[in-house]
């Protein structure tokens, strides 16, 4: 895959930032100098949320500003964290007094990028916390990693965190929220071809034209095993088996389910990963309260589809279906 | 003074740059592939910075490095180098370089570092070039080695903790997702690091006397 | 491109079904036996809206059923024209007593297995209409072609269609307004991959690896003009010019753009191409009233693009902005 | 009666399949490249329901024929040859088939097809096979042509018809979009109606005496 739209590939970022800003020019405006979309009527008189990370995942972030979830989103170059002064930035431009909250995912450069972000705010009198999201399962979890990564999952954090803050929630509640999230999410993913950033010659990886990868990142980083293609509901039960057992998920729970589409996957056969995840958690007792089918956490043009649950208590439920201005999220 | 810091920071820059493919490709073995793109955008940041501009002390040059670092090179490298040179520009000197002034500026590198990252010696990481050249350092000092001598033993260091980083296994940074598939390979931060120590190493070198 | 996630190939089209009813179980259901998908509430007592086509088009059809748009939706096997059986099967679902307006895109296949199941309805006392959506500049539009093919801005005519059935309005009065759409709304794509039906060995076309093709249907149908990769700023000056000379549109005109994914094309890249055509309509003083960047009708994971202009005045104005179930047109 | 038409339409079925890639590959060149695979799919079931059912006549069978053809063909061969054996159904009679008879049938089948479709000879459809070997009947009734002539004649003229859309520019269905670029290639549902004509033919032959 060398083909792409774009123009010069040093300047795609800001040329989507843009483009994503000139879509929706009532509600979102970009700040002056950084890739950075905030919600218009910034700053507003609640708890901000604030999150990004490299590009490349479209529609995340800058996709999910707007009522009811996230305040500003920053993007960095593709598949690179931004840097701390664009946070800062960002972090400027919507707190209206009440806290912000970074909404991070668990990559050593976004930790580290984010955290001095929140250094330069607190030394300008800015209240600052963080959470960090861990829900991909394709990833061991020991004190000798830097962890789980952040993947799918993260959508979930936004909407949940996002209506508990239009709430009026103070910084503390909303944190506290976001944490019960992070705790009750899981993801796993897999790729039936790669990606490639437009600066690069090459995909970051390669895959023969019978072999899929199972356990994949979003930034084509290498995943749990390499095996032959095998049928769709084969690899559902693959997929959704690891994240049921990881928590584990148990008959008599609530779910959102989240078939996400990982950038080049035709919406065809996420349905009939959906029919597949519909039947698997239907035998096992989990019952499905939401469901979300389609591009929410992409690695550009790779193809492929993971699979998040979130488990639900009330609270989480009413957040969950709280009103957003954010179409796919509804 | 600040003229021959500039210079040293100008030769390391070029030298980042010319390796950007190398520690890029070394990034895609078992990390994501830009670590040569992120430091060579953040190097010719610098150059065009330090450049342009006047300073008065060191301080303030590294001060005005680090910052440049931190809002361009981004991803993990850009935090971490860029706290590296905040830290060393609160204890460089105006005066000639000691080795007593060198262990103070390695080690506040360290310091920063591992403030930022939280990494220990052996996980695989930048570290693993800079904490051994540090250490070269120290131990100059209480053998009572000369400057000169102190150097080519820190560059040396560097370059062996540097290789070293091959045969373990990542337990920080990107790399670590691969577990045991991280072994036989060099790590890129140490690879860019190690470049940074021999280019002041050789710089010093030529204003020896 | 060989690899997909799909079961057995002769039953993906159900399953695909299948998978979008249990995606939201509250508002959508198939009709047994059929590849149809109707709002669960139908019968309404309002104009009905049917449309349907060959399924890969995701989320065309389906994926329009719901309050403010579409009753039903057929779906045929990929990139195949239902029969009319299922066709009348949805029509029957739908009708609750003031007639079924069909929205059909201008192919051969659609336009006469429509017509057959018109002619069923008729036949057991069901008042029937239907409109035929052409927009595809692409095609020449001649006596002695079959005319322009009906690509994505059929999503206007089901918008409009549906808000204007939605207000109680009669049949013949919906009629007239999705024939107004039609008669305003054109569009041009490009592909920069192709696709491949999930029965066949091979993709229906290839393209070399510095080629892409301009003016290609939603079938990977050839297209006007093959060409050397551009630029994507080139690439939307291209199209957008096509279309713009189309109507013409004009400096003072108020329209609504739809810059659509093929399905395999990452939505950075539709941002950056939503950026150039803000900057074309700017110049020509054309103004935009909404902008939807996005995928709409798709052709399973051809990689490309397609723009989109409907001219508006206030009616389709209103008739745009009113509000209906379907997250994506909001 | 009917086993005699059941027998018919089975070899013709059995026929359409045995295509089913010759077809799809011609639909390939300038149209979709599915006409083979939506014929089969649709005579696959044609032959399940009449083996599978009895009839009391022909017009019972053929109307079957065609119900089965409309609800699974799709594309725009489905409505077109659906359309034509539902008009073949209402003058098909329970007696031996005589070329006045055969007449009806084909000139129904046109009917039909253009009722549907609305072209007109040369537009490089169906219909170029099928209205050169209804005329080829006609033509043998003024002549006193006996059956066995009269079939063989309209066997060939179909052919003919078939190989005339070769040079054409195609002005109907899907390969009118591409204009020119249709010439130099069979159509595909001129050579589906081609075998259905041959094969009917040869069957008719079969049991001439
Ligand atoms: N916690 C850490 N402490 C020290 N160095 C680290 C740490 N995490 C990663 N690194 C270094 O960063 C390098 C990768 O940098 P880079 O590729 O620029 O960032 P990213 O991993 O975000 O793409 C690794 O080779 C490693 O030396
Ligand atoms: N208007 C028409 N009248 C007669 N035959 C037609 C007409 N349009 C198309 N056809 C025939 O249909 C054939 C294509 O059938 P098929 O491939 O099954 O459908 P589709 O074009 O919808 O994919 C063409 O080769 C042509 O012979
Ligand atoms: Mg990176
Ligand atoms: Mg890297
Ligand atoms: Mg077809
Ligand atoms: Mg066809």
């Amino acid at each position: 895959m060398k083909k792409k739209l774009v123009n010069n590939p040093d300047h795609v970022v800001e040329e989507m930032v843009e483009g994503i800003v000139l879509a929706d020019p009532d509600k979102l405006s970009k700040v002056e100098g950084y890739n950075v979309v905030v919600r218009k009527d910034s700053p507003n008189e609640k708890v901000a949320l604030v999150s990004g990370g490299g590009s490349g995942h479209e529609p995340t972030h800058a996709g999910f500003v707007g009522e009811g979830m996230l305040d500003g989103a920053i993007a960095g170059d593709v598949f690179t964290s931004p840097t701390p002064d664009a946070v800062f930035e960002a972090i400027k431009a919507v707190d209206g007094g009440k806290g912000v909250l970074l909404v991070i995912k668990n990559y050593t450069g976004d930790v580290m990028n984010f955290e001095m972000a929140a250094e330069m705010a607190e030394a300008e009198g800015i209240e600052v916390d963080h959470v960090v999201v861990d829900d991909d399962v394709a990833v061991e979890d020991s004190l000798y990693t830097t962890g789980r990564r952040g993947v799918a999952g993260t959508i979930f954090v936004h909407k949940i965190a996002g209506a508990k803050a239009e709430a009026g929630a103070e910084l503390a509640e909303v944190k506290e929220v976001a944490e019960k999230v992070i705790k009750n999410v899981k993801t796993k993913g897999m790729a039936l071809y790669p990606c490639r950033v437009p600066s690069a010659e090459e995909s970051t990886f390669t895959l023969d034209e019978d072999e899929i990868e199972l356990g994949i990142g979003i930034h084509g980083e290498p995943g749990t095993e390499r095996t032959e293609i095998m049928k769709a509901d084969d690899i559902l039960d693959e997929l959704l088996g690891s994240v049921i057992e990881d928590l584990p998920y148990e008959s008599g729970d609530d779910v959102a389910l989240m078939i996400n589409g990982m950038g080049g996957t035709p919406l065809m056969e996420l349905f009939v990963a959906n029919r597949r995840a519909n039947q698997v958690l239907e035998e096992k007792g989990i019952n499905i309260y939401k469901t979300f089918v389609g591009e929410y956490m992409t690695s550009l043009e790779m193809a492929g589809v993971s699979v998040t649950l979130l488990k639900l208590d009330d609270e989480l439920k009413e957040l969950l279906d709280a009103p957003t201005e954010i179409n796919i999220m509804k | 003074m600040t003229e021959k810091s500039k210079e040293i920071l100008d030769k390391l820059a070029d030298v980042i740059i010319e390796n950007k493919k190398h520690l890029t490709k070394l990034d895609s073995a078992i990390g994501d592939g830009d670590h040569g793109i992120n430091m060579a955008r953040g190097f010719k940041e610098v150059k065009e910075k330090i450049n342009g501009n006047n300073y008065e002390t060191n301080q303030e040059l590294l001060k005005s490095v680090a910052m440049t670092l931190i809002s361009t090179v981004g991803g993990a490298s850009g935090p971490l180098y860029g706290t590296a040179f905040l830290y060393i520009s609160k204890v460089i000197p105006d005066a000639d370089f000691t080795i007593d002034s060198l262990i103070e500026i390695g080690q506040s590198a360290v310091d920063g570092i591992q403030k930022r990252g939280k990494a220990e010696q052996g996980e695989k990481t930048m570290l693993d070039a800079i904490i051994p050249a540090v250490d070269a350092l120290k131990e100059s000092k209480e053998n009572g080695d000369d400057l000169e001598e102190a150097l080519q033993k820190c560059k040396v260091k560097a370059e062996e903790g540097m290789k070293a980083t091959i045969p373990m296994q990542a337990t920080k940074g990107r790399a670590s997702y691969l577990g045991e598939r991280s072994i036989g390979h060099q790590d890129p931060g140490a690879t860019s690091s190690y470049l940074m120590i021999k280019t002041i190493v050789d710089e010093l070198y030529k204003y020896k006397d």
